[in-house]
């Protein structure tokens, strides 16, 4: 063998273009096209109807958001994983009517008391989930798609045609959905706090970035002594405890809570994630790109109404609008490709 | 140095790791039967044997991947019984396995320093820190890569280099590595020996499995040998030799390696003019005639398979053209490359060559999808006997046509890619690092079998990153060098030398 | 009829085979089944308790009730047909779409089966006789003179209804258009949209909201459904917009009484649930025994509502509906 | 090729010429023997112990129960009732079949189907022939099918991503055509067919067509060149593209074919119920998807069969009639669905695991012998060796 020179030919170049420009980087974001289309959908919107942006149009968009949002970034959690969790809606569905009948059941329970129940309740859920998921090392898919079934066959079982309206439970706790500070509804600040401690905990610890190297490969998380399961299971609890979150804030918010609350929510919820840039086979996205989802998914529902469009037009558009986001994340991505193949090729 | 480390001091060294009377078993299959293996401190020890032997779930043992159905494992003097990597890791061992396992999402910074991500501020991950640490790695290791870009897309070379750094950063006693240089050129490979030996100068105990003997050799203080899950010998690496060590590992002698009988040469069966793509090669013009071989050397990532992949119409090329017995090939249809005549045996088994989690019977049936069909219904009986009989002649060694062909060996995966392509009967065959990870006696069977079919007035077009394996095989050797051809060699013309200064030096024809 | 509206919301069970042999039937095994739109709704349930007691006293020795978990158009189906192989005596159904479930019904017809539509009615052909909870003219011009009354004699009011193929809903949506655009009392009035939250809470919910951005004078709501008036009670109840747009429409009194109480909706109309399902039961008796066959002029005996006569298209007419409000929700429980 | 029945294995009907064929002497002899080849299960005993006769079984044990145990269950119009109810479900269900064998999904299925009887309304309305109306329906859907193959095959878009795009999208052009409105009055004869039974067999008349659907795609999927590559792709695209399998066209197509039989299913559904609506069949794509699965096939792709699926959708179709004729709540239905499902699932893995726990635990009472065996030579391997 020839002795080396000073470098391995063919890896000349890399450094070189490898410095990022900081927009370059932002450009690169894939959270940016959901944040561009949720601009530019909101200032078309306020020019035609300047009462979308009225402080009470404001308070509606968020407060329609916040449930979305917390859901999107549980969910977002568990794609990340490569993993999916169908039985969200149902979770919620539960645990609102756990929350109705709490309160109608044990008048003057404390607020507090109701959340930690309903999270409980979403964690044993969401815990069963990863249980079935991790130990029967068995697809998400079906698993979940199981229990979405089984679990709303109990809220069913449970609740029968009882429902609870907003006039059982106390008045503190529908204000939540009510009040505001800084315009922002409390129970949308509750959603910002979830977002924020999910979004520091997947940046920024090192458990965090081990659910990206499942969802990247789970074959080689498993062969580099990740804990899998246990990473993967905690994502199905957290992902539960948060759909359980969002169970009691729909009693909060809405009107009546019953065997069919938060039924079809499940693919609304993935929709809002791969709107976001979370790529559906794991290993990419952040939960502030499935949040913006959830707001953009839900925004739009609001602005065609406040445009007038003719609500037969309105699925429809929300159908075009997934398909254009997954369509851009692709092109982006295609692009970044193509970039670090000229960055790299042989000058040929 | 080594031999001073081995034998300094009074009495033996007690052994970083021993292994002793290991057995694991994957249902009927016995994988290993009696696996032993100790590690000093400050040697590098070598493990081979034939594919199959069961070197790789030796190390997997080690790694905690599988627990021992029966034997006794020690690290350090004690008794342990991981449970899971993660104890394997705690006890200090830190390996490579022979398929990389690096994440494609995540940078290459991350996937050094994944679950060991230096903390900043708060605790959190500082991705500065992170950035900077893999980039001294490189300095020490002389390599450049992007710390910040994703691990997608990288070559497998530069993937191996990156395992490599990730096992040296974790600071191990105990370093295992399941043929890291399969994948790697000669440059490359001389930087890992040298990463290699300063880490048996820091003491640490190496375990190293490749089936390059030279390189066995070159580095490795004692070699262990093992045959069919058992242990058979251990050998100080200066008191034996390559013949004895081959004896022991097949169970009797090999004769010649490279039995190239040369052919009559036919008429022209491929031929590559002005092929181009952007970025990847150029101008790359050459002729196969039946019953030749001819290889394309250059180091690892010269661009050949990337031509072989353009010829057979994996990928698609901008310029020039592919005649295929006269006629010019449809670009970009591999479909019609097969229809034509050509078989490709791609470089990476495991993700091209085979489909893994289908059965053995149906892997060599693959390509006869359309052939063992009668007005388009399928023949099963005819299906299933032409895979008996083709795994047959290549001897795969299976239990069953049913299992999964992910069960068999490396080399016996391999012979079934061979059988799936000789059972198309073709014109032209491509192969490319055909014995990659392959031992010494199903080798010499690859090589045979090439010879043969070259005999049979196949053309065949070999990419080979092994010199001795070029030099025995071919009949003409083509040199790329950047995505270019630098030099075209007769068999005579070819010595290491002058291929050596084709794949190293530029554009400047080397005749 | 305040005796039956109260007494009969409390039983609202609603998988209860009862094996009642007693009562006055003149043969013991005639069986009666009730298909709601929708099982596990509070609406239905009211109707249901109603259709029980009643079925009891008409003495049907086997009631049952089936029927979906979601109200969509075919989901009826299969559901008269397990009951045309289980050989029931009368169907009672509320159809989730006029022509979906006619095949079958045909088929049950043809199996001996009298069928009894109620609350939400089929396409005439298939059925013997349409229980009708009012006239469906009344209705609809209650809600009219209601929300007329509240946003003073003028500006914009919306409409929003359940799901846009329902046949009740629509009549009457139809009925109020055509009041609004012939009563010279209205001319001030203008409908300025009409959209639909699919009897679905969330939904209607979020419907209630976009009129209020969308159409930013609308002054009314009227909202003929009990899930989507309520809906829409917690939307302003929970907006700026309380107190200052008004709402009316067909609501539940036990959903409606803390937007009553808070000032939110100041009336509201219904008729008696439970009633519908009581001369549902009736009605279905007396086909079965054969006195009457659905033709218009026939009469028969309802329990303790008295003798009721079979109208124009085989509609029967159950009762006046009621208004509620602030002085006198309290005194009903359903 | 030549005679494929020789049963001899030398002469394989592929072997294109001796030229190769005497390579094998020279292999021989030159390495070690091969072990003999043992022959795994025979083709007999395979089918019967697979994962798709076990849901075979368990369909039949089923209606066995249901005949006993449910009065009025064994009649023909049983039979009659319960087919047409699972029609739709078994017709979408043969093409999803395999395109989730090749590693993708399709969760637009129902939309397809919503969006086909919205057309059909119109078009009818706007008093178009028949025959017309169902071709242009028709053609709808096979148009929706080729979109999400288009942005599947041909820009490698994900398809569970693309489809929950096109699932609101295609939902949504439904109501874009039909509005809030329903149409009903279809030709009484071709309505009155679509429920009518054959002879007193009680089997529906379009079952024929479901049949026919069925059999094209078992056919496809198990006996022709086109289905061996459907399952290669499951398992690894890349490697099937190098055996020259065309992913792409193939992922195409089918979801061209699930988007004309969705099609197909949604022109059943309005006639069936004779009205054609925006939300007919919605919801159908879990319920299509659940029953796949419950079929045996894999939802990672490479595995599944068209009979287990049939057996996957009988079984629910017939759960859910027998609970109907019981009076039992929907209720149970989708809790015994969803067990089903995942007991589907996790049955084999809680087997596999017994099975290895056994196989240890054998491994371990065995194997006391072979490590002192070993030992011997493993007292000191370092030093014992060195010669
Ligand atoms: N000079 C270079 N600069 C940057 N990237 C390179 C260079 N040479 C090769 N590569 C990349 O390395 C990878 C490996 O190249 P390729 O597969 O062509 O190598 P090869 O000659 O076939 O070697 P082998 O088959 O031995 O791996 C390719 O992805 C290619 O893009
Ligand atoms: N998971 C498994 N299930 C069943 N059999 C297995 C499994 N892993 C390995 N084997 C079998 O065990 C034997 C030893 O395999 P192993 O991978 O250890 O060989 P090796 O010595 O590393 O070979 P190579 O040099 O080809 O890498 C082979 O016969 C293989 O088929
Ligand atoms: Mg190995
Ligand atoms: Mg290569």
């Amino acid at each position: 063998m020839t002795t080396a020179p000073t470098r391995p030919p063919g890896t000349a170049e890399h450094t070189v273009s490898a410095v990022p420009s900081r927009l370059g980087a932002l450009l690169r974001l894939r959270e940016l096209p959901v944040t561009v289309a949720l601009i530019a959908l909101v200032t078309i919107t306020t020019v035609v109807n300047p009462l979308f942006l009225s402080p009470q149009g404001v308070k509606d968009l968020l407060l329609n958001a916040t449930i979305v949002i917390i859901l999107a970034a549980g969910q977002a959690l568990v794609i990340i994983t490569r993993n999916v969790d169908l039985s969200v809606g149902s979770v919620l569905g539960l645990v609102a009517f756990g929350t109705g009948t709490l309160f109608v059941t044990v008048p003057g329970i404390p607020i507090v008391v109701v959340f930690l129940v309903g999270m409980l309740l979403g964690a044993l859920l969401g815990a069963i989930n990863g249980l079935l998921v991790t130990v029967a090392k068995v697809p998400a898919l079906v698993i979940t798609l199981g229990t979405l079934y089984i679990y709303r066959g109990l809220n069913n079982a449970w609740a029968g045609g009882t429902q609870y309206f907003a006039g059982d439970r106390p008045d503190a706790f529908g204000a939540l959905s009510v009040d505001t500070v800084l315009g922002f509804p409390l129970i949308t600040l509750i959603a910002i706090v979830v977002v924020v401690i999910v979004a520091v905990y997947l940046a920024g610890t090192r458990a965090g970035r081990d659910l990206y190297a499942i969802g990247s490969d789970p074959d080689a998380a498993k062969l580099f002594g990740i804990p899998v399961s246990r990473r993967v299971f905690l994502a199905f609890l957290t992902n539960g405890v948060l759909a359980g979150l969002a169970g009691v804030l729909y009693a909060s918010r809405f009107n009546s809570v019953g065997a069919t609350t938060g039924s079809g929510l499940e693919l609304a919820v993935v929709a809002a994630a791969v709107v976001g840039g979370v790529a559906i086979f794991g290993g990419s996205g952040s939960v502030v790109g499935a949040a913006m989802g959830a707001l953009l998914l839900t925004t739009i529902t609001s602005a065609l109404t406040a445009l007038r469009v003719d609500k037969f037009w309105q699925e429809a558009i929300v159908g075009v609008l997934i398909l254009s986001a997954i369509i851009i994340d692709r092109i982006a991505s295609v692009r970044t490709a193509r970039k670090l193949r000229i960055s790299e090729a042989r000058n040929v | 140095m080594q031999t001073e480390s081995l034998h300094a001091g009074d009495g033996p060294p007690r052994p970083r790791l021993a292994l002793s009377g290991a057995v694991k078993a994957f249902g009927p299959v016995v994988a290993l039967a009696d696996g032993n293996i100790d590690i000093l401190p400050g040697e590098i020890h070598a493990l081979v044997g034939e594919n199959g032997a069961g070197k790789s779930t030796l190390v997997k043992i080690l790694a905690g991947l599988y627990r021992l159905d029966a034997g006794e494992f020690h690290v350090g003097g004690q008794s342990v019984s991981f449970r899971s990597v993660a104890d394997s890791k705690a006890a200090g061992i830190s390996v490579i396995y022979q398929e990389p396992t690096l994440f494609p999402d995540l940078t290459v910074a991350e996937n050094i320093f994944i679950g060991r991500q230096p903390k900043g501020r708060l605790g959190l991950i500082s991705r500065a820190a992170m950035r900077q640490a893999a980039r001294d790695l490189f300095d020490q290791l002389g390599v450049r890569i992007d710390p910040n870009r994703v691990a997608e897309g990288l070559s497998i070379a530069d993937q191996q280099i990156i395992e490599i750094a990730k096992a040296i950063s974790q600071g191990a006693t105990v370093l295992v590595m399941d043929e890291p240089t399969a994948a790697l050129s000669g440059v490359e490979v001389e930087r890992l020996f040298q990463v290699a030996r300063n880490l048996r100068a820091q003491s640490a105990g190496i375990l190293f499995i490749s089936h390059r003997f030279d390189e066995v050799f070159a580095l490795c203080d004692r070699i262990t040998v093992m045959r069919d899950g058992r242990y058979i010998a251990t050998h100080v690496t200066s008191t034996v030799t390559v013949d004895a060590i081959v004896h022991e590992m097949v169970g009797r002698d090999v004769g010649a390696l490279f039995p190239k009988v040369v052919a009559p040469v036919g008429d022209t069966v491929l031929s590559v003019k002005g092929l181009g793509r952007a970025g990847v090669f150029a101008d790359v013009t050459f002729d196969v005639r039946a019953g030749e071989v001819v290889a394309l050397a250059g180091l690892v990532g010269a661009g050949r398979t990337e031509v072989a992949r353009a010829v057979f119409g994996i990928d698609p090329y901008d310029r020039g053209t592919v005649e295929f017995a006269g006629t010019r090939l449809r670009p970009h249809s591999p479909k019609a490359a097969i229809d034509a005549g050509m078989g490709f045996v791609p470089e990476d088994r495991r993700k091209q060559g085979l489909v893994m989690n289908l059965s053995v019977g149906r892997n060599t049936a693959l390509t006869l999808r359309d052939r063992v069909a009668r007005f388009g219904i399928i023949n099963g009986r005819a299906e299933r006997a032409a895979a008996v009989e083709w795994s047959r002649r290549l001897q795969v060694k299976t239990t069953s046509q049913e299992y999964a062909v992910s069960t068999l060996s490396g080399g016996n995966q391999q012979k079934v890619v061979l059988a799936k392509w000789l059972a198309t009967d073709p014109k032209f065959l491509i192969v490319d690092e055909p014995t990659r990870g392959i031992d010494v006696g199903t080798k010499s069977e690859v090589h045979r079998l090439i010879s043969d079919l070259a005999n049979r007035g196949i053309a065949i077009l070999m990419i080979s990153s092994e010199l001795p394996e070029v030099l025995g095989m071919a009949d003409r050797v083509i040199v790329m060098h950047e995505g270019r051809i630098t030099a075209e060699l007769s068999r005579a013309e070819a010595t290491p030398e002058s291929i050596m200064h084709a794949a190293t030096a530029s554009l400047e024809r080397a005749q | 009829a305040v005796a039956l509206l109260a007494g009969c919301a409390s039983d609202t069970g609603t998988n209860t085979g009862t094996d009642s042999g007693a009562g006055g039937g003149t043969d013991g095994d005639l069986s009666i089944t009730f298909i709601p739109k929708q099982l596990n709704n509070p609406y239905t349930d009211v109707v249901l308790g109603g259709g029980e007691s009643g079925s009891e006293e008409a003495g049907f020795a086997a009631t049952e009730v089936v029927g979906p978990l979601e109200a969509s158009a075919s989901s009826q189906v299969s559901f008269i047909n397990a009951e045309t192989q289980a050989g029931t005596s009368v169907i009672v159904i509320a159809a989730n779409d006029p022509d979906a479930v006619g095949p079958a019904l045909e088929e049950a017809r043809a199996g001996g089966a009298k069928i009894v539509a109620f609350d939400s009615d089929t396409n005439p052909k298939y059925r013997d006789v349409f229980i009708s909870q009012v006239v469906a003219k009344d209705v609809a011009l209650i809600q009219v003179e209601v929300i007329a009354e509240q946003i003073g004699g003028s500006g914009e009011i919306a409409i929003l209804s359940a799901t846009a193929n329902a046949t009740n809903q629509n009549e009457w949506i139809k009925f109020m258009e055509e009041e609004l655009a012939s009563n010279p009392a209205y001319k001030d009035i203008t409908l300025v949209a009409k959209v639909y939250g699919d009897d679905d809470d969330t939904k209607s919910f979020q419907e209630a909201q976009g009129l209020m951005q969308a159409y930013p004078n609308l002054k009314g709501i009227i909202s003929p459904t009990t899930v989507g008036i309520a809906a829409t009670g917690r939307y302003l109840s929970t907006s700026e917009y309380k107190g200052k747009v008004a709402l009316t429409g067909l609501g539940l009194p036990n959903e409606m009484r803390p937007f009553v109480k808070d000032g939110t909706v100041t009336a509201f109309a219904l008729w008696d649930p439970a009633q519908l399902g009581y001369v549902a039961a009736f009605a279905g008796k007396a086909l079965a025994d054969g006195t009457i066959t659905g033709a218009e002029g026939d009469t028969f005996d309802a329990g303790e509502l008295g003798e009721r006569e079979v109208g124009a298209d085989g509609i029967v007419i159950v009762g006046p509906p009621t208004v509620f409000d602030a002085a006198n929700i309290d005194e009903y429980d359903f | 090729m030549s005679e494929p029945g020789s049963s001899t294995t030398r002469s394989s009907p592929v072997t294109p010429a001796d030229k190769i064929s005497s390579l094998d002497t020279r292999l021989i002899d030159t390495t070690k023997t091969l072990p003999t080849e043992p022959k795994g299960r025979t083709g007999a005993a395979r089918i019967l112990l697979g994962r798709d006769a076990i849901m075979i079984y368990l369909l039949l044990a089923f209606v066995l129960y249901a005949s006993i145990a449910i009065p009025r269950f064994a009649s023909p119009v049983t039979v009659g009732f319960l087919l047409l109810d699972v029609i739709p479900v078994l017709l979408i269900a043969m093409p999803m079949t395999l395109v989730i064998i090749t590693g993708e999904i399709d969760l637009s299925v129902a939309s397809i189907a919503g969006l086909t009887s919205a057309l059909m309304g119109v078009l009818w309305e706007s008093g178009l022939d028949i025959g017309v109306v169902l071709a242009i329906s028709l053609f709808a859907g096979v148009v929706a099918g080729a979109f999400n193959g288009f942005l599947i095959a041909v820009a490698g878009l994900p398809s569970l991503a693309v489809t929950i795009g096109t699932l609101a999208l295609y939902r949504g052009l439904a109501l874009v055509v039909i509005g809030d409105n329903a149409v009903a009055n279809f030709p009484p004869g071709l309505t009155a067919f679509f429920t009518s039974k054959i002879g007193a067999t009680g089997i529906p008349t379009v079952m024929i067509g479901v049949v026919v659907v069925a059999l094209f795609f078992g056919v496809l999927l198990h006996l022709t060149p086109f289905g061996r590559g459907l399952y290669a792709i499951g398992f690894s695209k890349e490697a099937a593209t190098f055996v020259g399998i065309r992913v792409s066209r193939a992922k195409f197509w089918l979801y061209v074919g699930t988007g004309s039989v969705s099609a197909l299913a949604g022109i059943y559904w309005t006639l069936r119920y004779s009205s054609a609506r925006s939300d007919n069949a919605s919801g159908l794509e879990l319920t299509v998807i659940a029953a796949v699965l419950l079929g045996g096939v894999s939802i990672f792709g490479g595995t599944g069969s068209i009979p287990g699926v049939i057996a996957g959708v009988l079984l629910i179709g017939t759960i859910n009639f027998s609970l109907r004729l019981e009076r039992i709540s929907d209720v149970v239905l989708i809790m015994v669905t969803g067990s089903l499902l995942i007991a589907s699932v996790v049955a084999p893995s809680v087997f596999e695991a017994l099975q290895r726990w056994r196989h240890g635990r054998r491994m371990h009472k065995t194997l006391p012998q072979v490590p002192a065996s070993g030992a011997t030579s493993a007292t000191a391997p370092g030093v014992q060796e060195r010669k």
